[in-house]
């Protein structure tokens, strides 16, 4: 099939389900009446779209916590754990990494080691293997709405069996859960592919069932600087929008200066409705703020710190939910009680706040120029290597290195843009590679790293980039030479 | 003469960061670095290390997956030959947070010579490889 | 004597001096020549001023916590604990209640009760009873600056044992550790007491050891405005400026909105700089920022949000130091892990925030405003009814209910004026009782409290304040009637 | 006939928020709420109980010393000819953070009735009283 920025023909549409369904046996079990039906007596307080559209009147700030076992039971038990715990308002659930891979086959093994052990010895939850009847368990024994959260570069299949099951969002997107998620999988085919989710929820969006779809923000998660990752976000929601999708969540990975953060999301959100209009798309849009992505603290009480200021921003910024950390994520993955006390530190955080937004300042509205400035320099080009077609666009765009995101694994991404701190911790370019930012803005960039290097009397380089990195294991933001 | 490692990121995990740090400080370090990257499968540490005559494999795992996805790497080895190559593992290696002591014990019976928890600095390592290498 | 605000000649001082050191026989104990000798050989990186001076030209944020146990030996495993593995920057020594009320018998049956106990049946360090041998054993045992901190309305021997033994800062003075401290002290004994603890840290300073002087900013710690205690703190300082202190900190407790509470801090250094410099005193002024003061959730994880939202607050404001809470703080006295896991996940908020302000804005540059207006308008009615005395004011704006202090426990406190928040989680006033505000200010703090009410759909009243009280233990800023 | 109750916070504690606040709700819930305040000594209790004929003393303590500054109340009440007085007591009652079944364990032995831990809401005091005084 031809890459095209193009809403799929029913022909084309289930020409490809039939052969999806039959890529694991549990596919068999979905039938889309039958799910249209499940899905049309979702209760609101279960439904995402309803639960967000709420929030967003309220100015209020979800917290959803990230998880994710083997088992259905166990699987179960901690999501009602965290819900009556942990007070999530929204629920995850956290797919493990084969089933990421479509290695169905391993998740069987973990499936069955998981029992033999009494833990889990996958890293989530393997709902393809499950199928609709377990994930439909688990979306009955809970009482709040549920998302599947990813990395899966091609999750058609997935995607049918979560929605049939009552799950009404589904997060990733055919760059953001290829470029950070995979080695050496095509864009042409994770964009088509991610496409096939779009339309499927663009389907049940035809027969009145509103599904909320979220791309994947922060991207590596690692200084990634606010244009790039607003950029990528901007090209899915245009990409799930035209596949019919109506409810949209996009987001963005804390970078840790809260003014720049605090631009980032409003020029995301600002800039994304300007898309839409221009393009005559009718989205109902939400954000979301992950909280700090990049290396945490050993220490329980310094990762709380680390949380509760991810939290701080999210409401400062307005964003509509926010993605908690546990006190646990230098050590893996976190204890039920761990998870649960890093919505609740989210959760107090949030409540203190609620109502309270970073006020305009001269700062503030500077950075969101800036941001919105870069983002369009890299969507104009986006759209010109395209000849006007984003999702081929796209593809181009990353081979030229147009579209580049740092520290990715993926083969098709340049991997030539080097981003550090400026002396205020905001994230800014050292090595542009192919970046279509203009010279005042590069020059604009450089400064502030010039600026940096000579508080830390060093030169602008590499280094400041690996101590940026670990800065913020040994609690703080910059990297300075010192620590 | 420059000793040679293979360095990457086992299994179905895609974990980039750490990589391209430990592939610059080893480098830094002196010693030839073949980074094989993220999502490696055990056959393809073992290729990479037969083709460069290597000296050691640093297997990375930050994502909970690492005790099933390094079993039986030892045993491969030696079947493939590399009868005293040294085999390192780091990262986060188990699904949630279990005694370290508990950890390092399992993989060192499946045959690693060193064991690493998560928040390892690179230079401990390097330090560890000089010394089991007689640098 | 009589009160006034003129400092007092070495006569006056030292004839009160010989009947303070005969309060309690460890007083034979303190000798001034001696003294200074001892505090002459303080190092830097023990002295408090010196530390507040350094951190003030970097623009970092030291963290202090509170902490004192009944025995020397604990309470310096206790504080060694504090500064190894809280990592904390300056250390305090709580003083005991009994201590507080100069009720040293007492103090000394909680020893023995201590001792038999093998747990501190006292809540803070009773230095009086342990004289300058035992403070300095606590002294010598630590390597960081440190601080009596209490809450006595007459600390003149505390004053003159803790100085004596090294500890080169004292908080309290005679407004702020009368008023939310005792029932029935007047006013002019406590600033006449303070008058004589300023006096002594003057002297110190005349013969070339600077000690630092820190008024207790928060007072009742709950809903105080901001103006009410930037005003004290205000008239604290002039009057310990006038007994001959030279290195003084002055202190806020958080509010909770980020936009007051910035503005807060910034009125409070301006304006108090401005008074100093009108009246002539040549001060070195840092500020204080006290995590919120008020009720706190029980669960552990809430509490670290509330620790770390104060954090982010002190440090956006640019605060030299802030007082720490632990997550014990709703079920009383911390052990010392908790108040360590305080520390830490504080630090870990200010190291993330090292260097970031919270950038001028409209709502800002207003808030600051406001607050300076009220602050003005109080002490220029202290210094009218004083005749132009700071002091006889003081009194005198008391009893009249110029100052006047909410929830305060004394009975030389009006009591009149009631606060409550508005809509946006920053502190108003209700009732103004006395309080001498302009038509103009009144006005405006009524129409935000009736937008309140008008969201809340009710009267603006009494059950607010009640409300606005038990809200953080509940988890929220304003006490909205359907928590 | 409306119950005379005695509030006060004991020893050299100077907490008075809740003071003012338990003033408020048992007023509201219709005692007669005698109020004497902060800082008060177990003989100002105890005055002001046979002043007013008092039903109940309800004693706070939020700092800590609440277990020296107790001990002995429910004597001296009955020296005084308080035989049948309700003692209840609150607040964070004992320095630092203890299992709280043992500090009630404690409080009771000395003579009271009722004790409650940091938080207690209002309101369950008040159940707790009229229940008590057959209201």
């Amino acid at each position: 099939m031809e890459l095209k920025n193009k809403k799929w023909s029913q022909e084309q549409f289930f020409k490809v389900r039939e052969e999806i369904l039959n890529h694991w046996p549990t596919g068999k079990d979905v039938n889309l009446e039958d799910a249209a039906e499940y899905l049309k007596k979702v209760p609101e307080h279960k439904s995402f779209p309803a639960k967000l559209k709420k929030a967003k009147e309220e100015g209020i700030t979800l917290a959803q916590p990230r998880a994710g076992v083997a088992l259905v039971e166990d699987h179960i038990n901690l999501l009602t754990y965290l819900q009556n715990e942990g007070e999530a308002d929204l629920l995850p659930s956290t797919i493990d990494s084969y089933t990421r891979q479509n290695r169905y086959n391993e998740c069987e093994v973990g499936l069955e080691e998981s029992r033999k052990a009494g833990r889990s010895m996958l890293n989530g939850f393997p709902a393809v293997n499950h199928g609709v009847e377990g994930c439909r368990r688990v979306f009955e024994a809970v009482n709040l709405p549920l998302q599947a959260r990813h990395g899966t570069p091609d999750a058609r299949l997935l995607s049918e069996i979560i929605h049939a099951s009552g799950w009404t969002s589904n997060e990733g997107g055919g760059i953001s859960y290829n470029i950070p998620y995979a080695k050496s999988v095509s864009l042409e085919k994770t964009i088509l592919d991610w496409q096939y989710c779009d339309r499927l929820a663009g389907l049940y969006e035809e027969m009145g069932i509103s599904l909320n779809r979220e791309p994947f923000g922060p991207l590596t998660g690692t200084l990634v600087p606010p244009s790039v990752s607003n950029a990528v976000a901007i090209i899915e929601g245009l990409l799930a929008a035209e596949q019919g999708v109506r409810n949209l969540t996009l987001g963005y990975g804390q970078c840790g200066n809260l003014v720049q953060d605090v631009a980032a999301m409003r020029a995301l959100e600002e800039q994304a409705n300007e898309y839409f209009k221009m393009y005559g798309y009718d989205v109902y849009l939400t954000t979301v703020f992950h909280q700090w992505m990049g290396g945490f603290p050993q220490d329980e009480s310094k990762a709380f710190g680390v949380i509760s200021w991810g939290s701080a921003t999210a409401a400062l910024a307005g964003a509509t939910k926010v993605i908690v950390k546990t006190p646990h994520e230098a050590v893996g993955i976190p204890t039920k009680e761990a998870n649960a006390a890093g919505i609740k530190a989210t959760k107090q955080t949030l409540n203190l706040l609620r109502g309270q937004r970073l006020p305009m300042s001269k700062e503030l509205e500077e950075e969101i120029k800036l941001i919105k400035a870069e983002t369009k320099c890299i969507l104009d080009k986006v759209f010109e290597v395209g000849n006007g077609d984003l999702a081929v666009g796209a593809v181009k765009a990353f081979e030229l290195g147009i579209l580049d995101i740092p520290f990715a694994p993926s083969k098709y991404n340049a991997g030539k843009i080097l981003p550090a701190r400026d002396n205020n911790g905001a994230v800014r370019i050292l090595e542009f590679g192919n970046i279509p930012f203009t010279k005042e803005i590069k020059d604009f960039h450089r400064s502030l790293l010039e600026a940096r290097a000579k508080v830390e009397n060093r030169e602008v380089g590499f280094q400041m980039v690996v101590d940026d990195i670990y800065a913020v294991g040994k609690g703080f933001l910059v990297g300075r030479p010192n620590l | 003469m420059s000793k040679t490692i293979i360095l990457g990121v086992i299994g179905a995990d895609c974990h980039a960061v750490g990589n391209k740090i430990l592939d610059r400080a080893f480098s830094d370090a002196g010693f030839n670095v073949i980074n094989i990257g993220v999502m490696c499968s055990q056959e393809e540490f073992i290729n990479a290390a037969i083709e460069t005559n290597a000296d050691a494999i640093i297997v990375s795992s930050l994502y909970g997956h690492g005790e099933i996805d390094c079993r039986g790497l030892r045993e491969k080895c030696e079947e493939a030959g590399l009868k005293d190559i040294l085999l390192y593992a780091g990262g986060n290696l188990v699904v949630g947070k279990q005694d370290w002591s508990e950890v390092e014990k399992r993989f060192k019976e499946m045959g690693f010579n060193r064991v690493y928890p998560p928040g390892t600095s690179p230079e401990i390592g390097i330090k560890d490889l000089k010394n089991d290498l007689g640098l």
